[in-house]
């Protein structure tokens, strides 16, 4: 069975259909890529995923479950977590506080009303061994909002990451990374863990083939193509409608 | 308690009186023309009160019943006071009632009308040289049905005061014999009478009756005239419609306009021609009824300091219970019963030059319990 | 119900509401389109139908009245924006304090000079008389009330829809930097659309004088009121202050005939019931994700 | 055309900007690559205004513009499109198009107005009535270039234009960045996309640690490995 | 390179707050004592206000619905029952139940829409009140019959009822830090900053503010509870948009974003109200001119003054350190998106 399947799913905004008829699949552990032109519909297929947007038609099921009605909270409680392509933090907290708030999502204790919340070293712990890990544990202390683009981008990344995912929805999560960051972020990104499954949008060929493992081509928001990174590669009409003429997709 | 202001009664030093006055919002008009009234008479009175110097303390109570315990607290508590005097708003008025009386502080209610101030809060401690809401509904109704209109229109402003005076208005037109065929509550601060002035049109009585104030007496004078009511079916208020506050203001629309009050600045007697002629070069403007009130308010406070011949509380209310007072608005007696006064009411027509005195009702008091069938509930 | 009842309710709503619209639209201006809760809008109001007052007084005409209150409040707006709020763009409660203060300030300096007692401006001799027609009395300045009413919108709709200034505006508000980066002098902008707003309500207030009357505290009053038109109608469109103003009125006159015990909260109740359905007003953008 | 000497920028107490020299000559593109947080936005920020440099001298044809008020700078023909878009979110696309529109600016022909801006990117024109926020990143990205290029400068400064872009798009910006500069435009573009950067640069200068380490022909970049590998960490 | 206020409670500053409260009738003249309870009653009132204002970001110029529901509760109910726990935990519940109801309906609005629906639903109660005249005196208000009593005497003395008021306001200050830095708590902060992104955290939003609301208007219902015995007397004034928005001045005055500007806020009102308006009538005009010269010199009221003061003296202190750079641009929130 598949982890997240998507069926048939429509969206419009004022009359302008944006997706008709989406439909694909990710299996646990999969590393799933979606491409397409600017406009596709990649963010808004995401954003119904996730619940921040209601599809207008078709269904979303995560582990057989129907989850179309669901708000975003309960999905994420299901294993969902995203990125968004717009970066979006908590601009006056520091990088420590942004990464406590998404630790404490899935922690138990946090409805607790008496207990403040830096007493709890599990959530330290567990903090900084993720900025470690992605490389911010040095710039804890600053405001978000003072940290240069590409690092924003890169704890972007890291909140989805802590709240401990079975499916993780990144929305272009190296763009406004330099090349010596975007390489490291993908290695990053490929050497999570198989108990994750990964659906990318991206548009940097290097970081979609070295990753994918499956691809899916959307369209003026249909599914333009869907299949192995080499059956995209080859295929003359994806070539035709998102590399253009000159630039070769290359591994 | 904070100090209990009437305990150092006879002594030799000045007398305190503590004013608690709405200074400020829409009410601010008429603490001022109290104060301006009170002023009038102390320098009328080289500033003594049975030979002793008088010092009085002004605080704003805001027309808010919380501000004005605030400010009792802090005038009894400060500097302890011989009299209390004010307030403007019946609210006010009300949340002192119970205080007043636990430390022992006389008030001279300049103002404040409720009817309750005279029935069931009524207190030793306490007496009105203004009128009641009672007195105000009912004074004119007799002669309005005599000869004005048989049949009539009430408005009055939609909050308790406004069900007071209209209720006794009722009564006591009934009891003459009218009828009043339409009634109208608007509330406090309404900016179009638009509605009102059709439902008056509608109900086609021969006279109206509006107990408004302020802003509200303004505007409603101005839209009665600009809708062509004025000179259809004649109407008559309480002292406001005659007040400058207002028929300055409302220019052209007021004149014609006719008023029941127990003071006009033109009534003829010697109190008053003093009274006027001082307070015109304070205050470049005549008084009107409510700066009437502060003067009286002076002027009764002289008086019993005088009979009783301390500031003791308990031989202050001694003399105060059906004290005669020589006041602008005439003499008057202060009713034992109900603390209120009995007084004559003037019928007043507006003119281009002021006021003309039609008529005048002699000795108007108020029951010292409510009258059978009176149910000031609105609506 | 008869007819004639009916007209002159429907024509006193919509004069009514013509006038919360001038009262009103500045407020949505400066408020919509700048970010800024000017609470002082009320008093600048009053201070303008005081000015006119004296003007009057001295013996000038209303026109003339008119406009050296419109352009006195143009300059306090312009010094206002200049001296106090430039400092405190961004920062709401700021705002909400600094205009609050000024509010104060201003309320207690006509206390000053004009006192306490209540005025209200002489309607002008030329309009004042009523017209009948049909046993409809109906008094003439408020007709004309309606025809400014109805040019303002028409001048408003025009600024929108044939210049720039309006775009400009809300881009200013959106991203103030990116919007000096593109060579456009964001400040001169600000203060001349907080001049504008300005003199909207110094016109609210002369033309409203002969209606509403004036004393020093009623600028809260007028504040409040104008809350609910703008809000109503949505933030920053003058559409919706115009929608708002004569939605108001219309419901204000007919409640004081149809629901007299609602008559406190009925504009209370109507913004609510608009806000529960749209919240963010009639004509407001809500807020996209 | 435009010359930085001796830059020294500071956000609070910390030092970003330390002692930034380069030039961008007439009619060319110069390329500004570096990691993140390597100073290239800080740097573009403080030849537009929005940040004050506390020392050094900027000129833009011989005029020096450090300091100067944002608007009086962006007048004197200097565009940007700025890192992370910054879109008017509550204007239309047409608006946020027309809100920058400033008449001809002297080189007649190539005048942008709106319908070279739509003739450039088709997408936008179909969105003409949408808001600013409703569209998607990539669409957001186009509209921020043709912002600004409607306000015809003379000098663009292009802060990651490529950021978000389908390749397609990408070819397409690249050939607009060597057609604008045939048009005699000058540009300054900080870009992480190495190979875009390399085809349309005359002049590539690489940044750490707030200053220049490194200048040269994108030719002399590209060939050389090792110091891709020290600076740009490809 | 700051860290964000208020992660703990601070217990020493908790014990010296409370000796502050034990020892300040020994410095009052018996008139203060009554102006210092009066400002325990509003520090309350105005910190359940600032909880939601600096901690959540909903600003409303409704609040005082629920410092009146509380008052009018006890006032209508002392009639029949004199329990002071009693009525204090009915003037609380249904505060909290009205903030509750209402927050829910609310919260699809947001700034200025928020807070004119707010107002609107104070000045309904306020309406309520104004004109059930049978049941609450309509406009005149009605008198408080009970006194408070915690099961050892009735309080009815000055001093009695100071520390009854200055207990109160200590054990709400407790009450609100804990739940300030409380995980729950910090979520709420972290929806203020960002919503949409604590929602795609997993977060329920709705149910997290609504309870930071409930809270709030539940404190905020116990501040008028302890209001009506107080005072003795109620009105409609108390539900009125103006009591609400002397509580938002009182709490924009004291510094939002923390729990004790409003309550500073709420002292300085009072005291400032209390001793101008004894020396000119124009105190309003003083007042204004407080208020912006608290907006010109530094944003944020007087408790980020006196941060500031005191940082700057520690830094007179330390040695020197680089002057700051005249660059304006770029704080934090400005490079928000
Ligand atoms: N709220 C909205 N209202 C109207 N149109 C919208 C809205 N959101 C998205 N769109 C339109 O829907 C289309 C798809 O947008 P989407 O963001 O999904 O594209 P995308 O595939 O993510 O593109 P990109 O690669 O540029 O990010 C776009 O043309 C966009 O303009
Ligand atoms: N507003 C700010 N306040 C404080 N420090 C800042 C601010 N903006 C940027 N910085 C710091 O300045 C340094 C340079 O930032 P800048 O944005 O110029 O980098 P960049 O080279 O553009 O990086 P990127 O490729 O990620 O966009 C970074 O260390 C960043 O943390
Ligand atoms: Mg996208
Ligand atoms: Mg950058």
């Amino acid at each position: 069975m598949s982890l997240l399947s998507v069926e048939g799913l429509g969206k419009s905004f004022d009359g302008l259909r944006v997706l008709r008829d989406v439909s694909f699949a990710v299996q646990p552990g999969q590393r799933h890529v979606i491409i397409g032109p600017n406009g596709a519909g990649k963010t808004t297929v995401f954003k119904c995923i996730i619940g921040l947007l209601s599809a207008d038609s078709g269904s979303i099921t995560v582990d057989g479950r129907d989850v179309t009605g669901l708000p975003a909270h309960a999905r994420v409680s299901l294993g969902m977590a995203c990125t968004f392509q717009k970066t979006s933090l908590f601009w006056r907290l520091t990088v420590e506080e942004n990464l406590h708030l998404a630790l404490l999502a899935r922690k138990p204790y946090r409805f607790r009303l008496w207990r403040p919340l830096p007493w709890h070293a599990d959530l330290r712990r567990e903090a900084r061994e993720l900025l470690e890990e992605w490389g911010l544990w040095s710039r804890r202390d600053h405001r978000v909002g003072e940290l240069s683009y590409g690092e924003q981008r890169m704890l972007e990344i890291v909140l989805a990451l802590a709240s401990g995912p079975r499916i993780l929805l990144l929305d272009e999560p190296t763009s406004g990374m330099s090349p010596a960051e975007t390489a490291r972020a993908a290695s990053l990104i490929r050497e999570l863990p198989r108990s994750v499954a990964l659906l990318i949008i991206e548009h940097d060929m290097d970081v979609v083939f070295s990753v994918a493992e499956h691809i899916t081509v959307l369209h003026h928001g249909e599914v333009f193509l869907s299949g192995p990174p080499e059956r995209v590669r080859g295929d003359e009409r994806v070539r035709e409608i998102y590399f253009s003429g000159g630039a070769r997709p290359h591994a | 308690g904070g100090g209990g202001g009437g305990g150092q009664g006879g002594g030799s030093g000045p007398i305190r009186i503590g004013a608690l006055l709405t200074l400020s919002g829409p009410y601010a008009t008429l603490g001022e023309s109290i104060r301006n009234g009170m002023e009038t008479f102390l320098r009328l009175n080289d500033n003594q009160i049975g030979g002793r110097e008088v010092q009085v303390r002004y605080e704003d109570s805001e027309g808010d019943p919380q501000v004005a315990l605030r400010v009792y607290r802090q005038l009894t508590g400060q500097n302890a006071v011989d009299f209390l005097m004010g307030p403007v708003i019946s609210t006010e008025a009300l949340a002192l009632a119970n205080r007043l009386q636990r430390d022992r502080i006389i008030l001279i209610n300049s103002n404040a009308a409720a009817n309750d101030l005279s029935w069931e809060q009524k207190s030793d401690y306490s007496y009105r040289v203004s009128q009641s809401n009672y007195q105000l509904g009912a004074a004119g109704a007799e002669y309005i049905f005599r000869n004005i209109g048989k049949t009539a229109f009430t408005i009055g402003m939609d909050y308790v005061a406004g069900y007071e005076v209209i209720e006794a208005f009722r009564i006591a037109y009934r009891e003459a014999g009218g009828e009043v065929v339409g009634s109208a509550f608007s509330a406090p601060g309404t900016a179009d009478f638009a509605t009102y002035l059709t439902n008056i049109r509608r109900a086609e009585p021969e006279v109206v009756f509006s107990f408004l104030s302020g802003t509200d007496a303004i505007r409603f004078l101005q839209q009665y005239d600009s809708f062509g009511l004025k000179g259809e079916i004649p109407l008559i208020g309480h002292d406001q419609l005659a007040s400058p506050t207002v028929t300055d203001p409302a220019g052209e629309a007021a004149v014609g306009v006719m008023a029941c009050s127990f003071y006009y600045p033109n009534l003829e007697n010697e109190t008053n021609r003093r009274f006027v002629e001082a307070y015109r070069k304070e205050y470049d403007q005549p008084p009107d009824t409510i700066a009437c009130q502060g003067y009286d308010t002076g002027n009764i406070m002289a008086k019993a300091v005088e009979e009783a011949g301390s500031t003791e509380p308990d031989a202050l209310i001694e003399v105060l219970k059906g004290i005669s007072l020589q006041s602008p608005r005439g003499s008057f007696t202060m009713d034992p019963e109900t603390h209120n006064p009995i007084q004559n009411y003037y019928i007043g027509e507006n003119a281009r030059d002021g006021v003309r005195i039609v008529d005048t009702i002699e000795d108007v008091g108020m029951p010292s319990r409510p009258p059978e069938g009176y149910d000031p509930s609105g609506g | 119900m008869d007819l004639s009842a009916l007209a002159v309710q429907v024509l006193a709503g919509l004069t009514y509401g013509m006038l919360l619209f001038m009262i009103s639209v500045g407020l949505s201006v400066i408020f919509g389109l700048m970010g800024i809760v000017n609470l002082a809008h009320g008093v600048f109001f009053v201070l303008g139908a005081y000015i006119a007052f004296s003007v009057l007084g001295g013996g000038a005409g209303f026109l003339i009245a008119l406009v050296v209150a419109m352009v006195a409040m143009a300059v306090l707006g312009v010094l206002v924006e200049r001296l106090l709020l430039f400092r405190s763009y961004g920062d709401e409660l700021g705002q909400v304090l600094l205009t609050f203060g000024l509010a104060f300030i201003i309320a207690d300096v006509i206390k000053m000079i004009w006192g306490n007692r209540l005025q209200s401006l002489p309607t002008p001799s030329l309009l004042d008389f009523s017209v009948s027609v049909g046993g409809i009395t109906f008094p003439v300045y408020r007709l004309v009330v309606v025809l400014v009413g109805c040019l303002l919108a028409l001048l408003l709709w025009y600024l929108e829809s044939r210049t720039r200034i309006g775009a400009i505006i809300r881009a200013g508000v959106d991203d103030r930097e990116m919007v000096a980066a593109l060579g456009i002098n964001v400040t001169l902008v600000f203060a001349g659309v907080f001049a504008f707003g300005a003199a909207l309500a110094g016109l609210g207030g002369v033309l409203g004088g002969p209606v509403l009357g004036m004393y020093p505290d009623m600028g809260f009053e007028i504040l409040v009121l104008s809350l609910i038109v703008v809000v109503l109608g949505g933030l920053g469109t003058w559409k919706g202050a115009f929608v708002g103003g004569v939605l108001v009125g219309l419901v204000e006159i007919f409640g004081q005939a149809y629901f007299p015990s609602l008559s406190l909260v009925i504009v209370f109740l109507l913004m609510a019931g608009v806000l529960l359905v749209r919240p963010a007003g009639l004509f407001g953008r809500s807020p996209a994700s | 055309m435009l010359e930085l000497s001796e830059v020294h920028t500071y956000y609070g107490t910390s030092h970003i900007l330390q002692g930034l020299s380069f030039s961008v000559p007439k009619r060319s593109c110069s390329v500004l690559l570096g990691r993140n947080g390597a100073g290239k936005t800080t740097t573009i920020h403080s030849i537009a205004g929005l940040v004050s440099p506390r020392s050094g001298s900027i000129r833009f044809v011989g005029q020096e513009i450090a300091g100067e008020r944002p608007h009086r700078i962006a007048r004197m023909g200097i565009g940007l499109v700025p890192q992370g878009r910054r879109i008017f979110p509550s204007l239309t696309v047409e608006e946020n198009l027309t809100v920058a529109g400033r008449g001809p600016s002297g080189n007649g022909s190539s005048s942008w107005d709106l319908r070279r801006v739509y003739e450039l990117f088709p997408a936008l024109r179909e969105r003409a009535s949408n808001l600013g926020n409703q569209l998607s990143g990539g669409e957001q990205q186009m509209l921020a270039i043709g912002r600004a290029l409607m306000t015809n400068p003379r000098l663009l400064l292009m802060d990651e234009p490529s950021e978000g872009l389908a390749p397609a798009i990408i070819e397409r910006v690249g050939e607009t960045i060597r057609r604008l500069k045939e048009s005699g435009l000058s540009i300054l573009l900080v870009e992480q996309h190495v190979s875009l950067a390399c085809s349309v640069a005359d002049e590539v200068l690489v940044m750490n640690k707030g200053r220049i380490v490194w200048r040269g022909s994108p030719e002399a970049l590209l060939s050389d490995r090792p110091l891709q590998q020290r600076y740009l960490g490809v | 390179m700051t860290r964000a206020t208020g992660t703990r409670v601070p217990w020493p500053g908790v014990a010296a707050l409370a000796l502050l409260v034990l020892l300040l009738p020994l410095a009052l003249p018996a008139f203060g004592v009554g102006i210092a309870t009066e400002i325990y009653v509003m520090a309350i009132f105005a910190m359940s206000l600032g909880l939601i204002i600096g901690y959540a970001g909903l600003v409303s110029l409704g609040h005082a619905a629920f410092f009146g529901a509380g008052a009018y509760t006890v006032a209508l109910l002392g009639e029949r029952v004199s329990n002071t726990y009693v009525l204090v935990a009915a003037a609380v519940a249904v505060a909290a139940l009205l903030a509750c109801v209402s927050g829910a309906l609310f919260f699809r609005s947001t700034g200025a829409y928020f807070l004119m629906l707010t107002l609107a639903f104070a000045q309904v109660l306020f309406a309520a009140a104004f004109q059930a005249e049978s049941v609450t005196g309509g406009s005149d208000g009605m008198g408080v019959s009970v006194a408070p009593d915690l099961g050892f005497g009735e309080i009815s003395g000055e001093l009695g009822l100071y520390y009854l008021m200055g207990g109160s306001f200590l054990l709400c200050y407790v009450l609100l830090r804990l739940f300030v830095s409380s995980p729950a708590g910090r979520v709420v902060r972290g929806i203020m900053e960002n919503e949409l992104r604590m929602r795609a955290l997993g977060y329920n939003t709705f149910s997290y503010k609504l309870f930071a609301y409930t809270l709030a208007g539940g404190v905020a219902g116990f501040a008028g509870a302890l209001y009506s015995y107080f005072n003795l007397y109620v009105t409609p004034d108390l539900l009125g948009w103006v009591f609400s928005g002397q509580a938002l001045i009182m709490v924009i005055v004291g510094g939002t974003g923390t729990l004790l500007g409003p309550a500073v806020g709420a002292a300085f009102f009072i005291v400032v109200r209390n001793y101008v308006s004894f020396y000119t009538e124009y105190w309003a005009l003083i007042m204004g001119l407080i208020f912006i010269f608290f907006v010109l010199l530094g944003r944020g009221g007087i408790v980020h003054l006196l941060q500031a003061g005191w940082r700057r003296l520690l830094a007179a202190r330390a040695p020197r350190r680089p002057r700051e750079g005249r660059s304006a641009a770029g704080s934090a929130k400005e490079r928000a998106p």
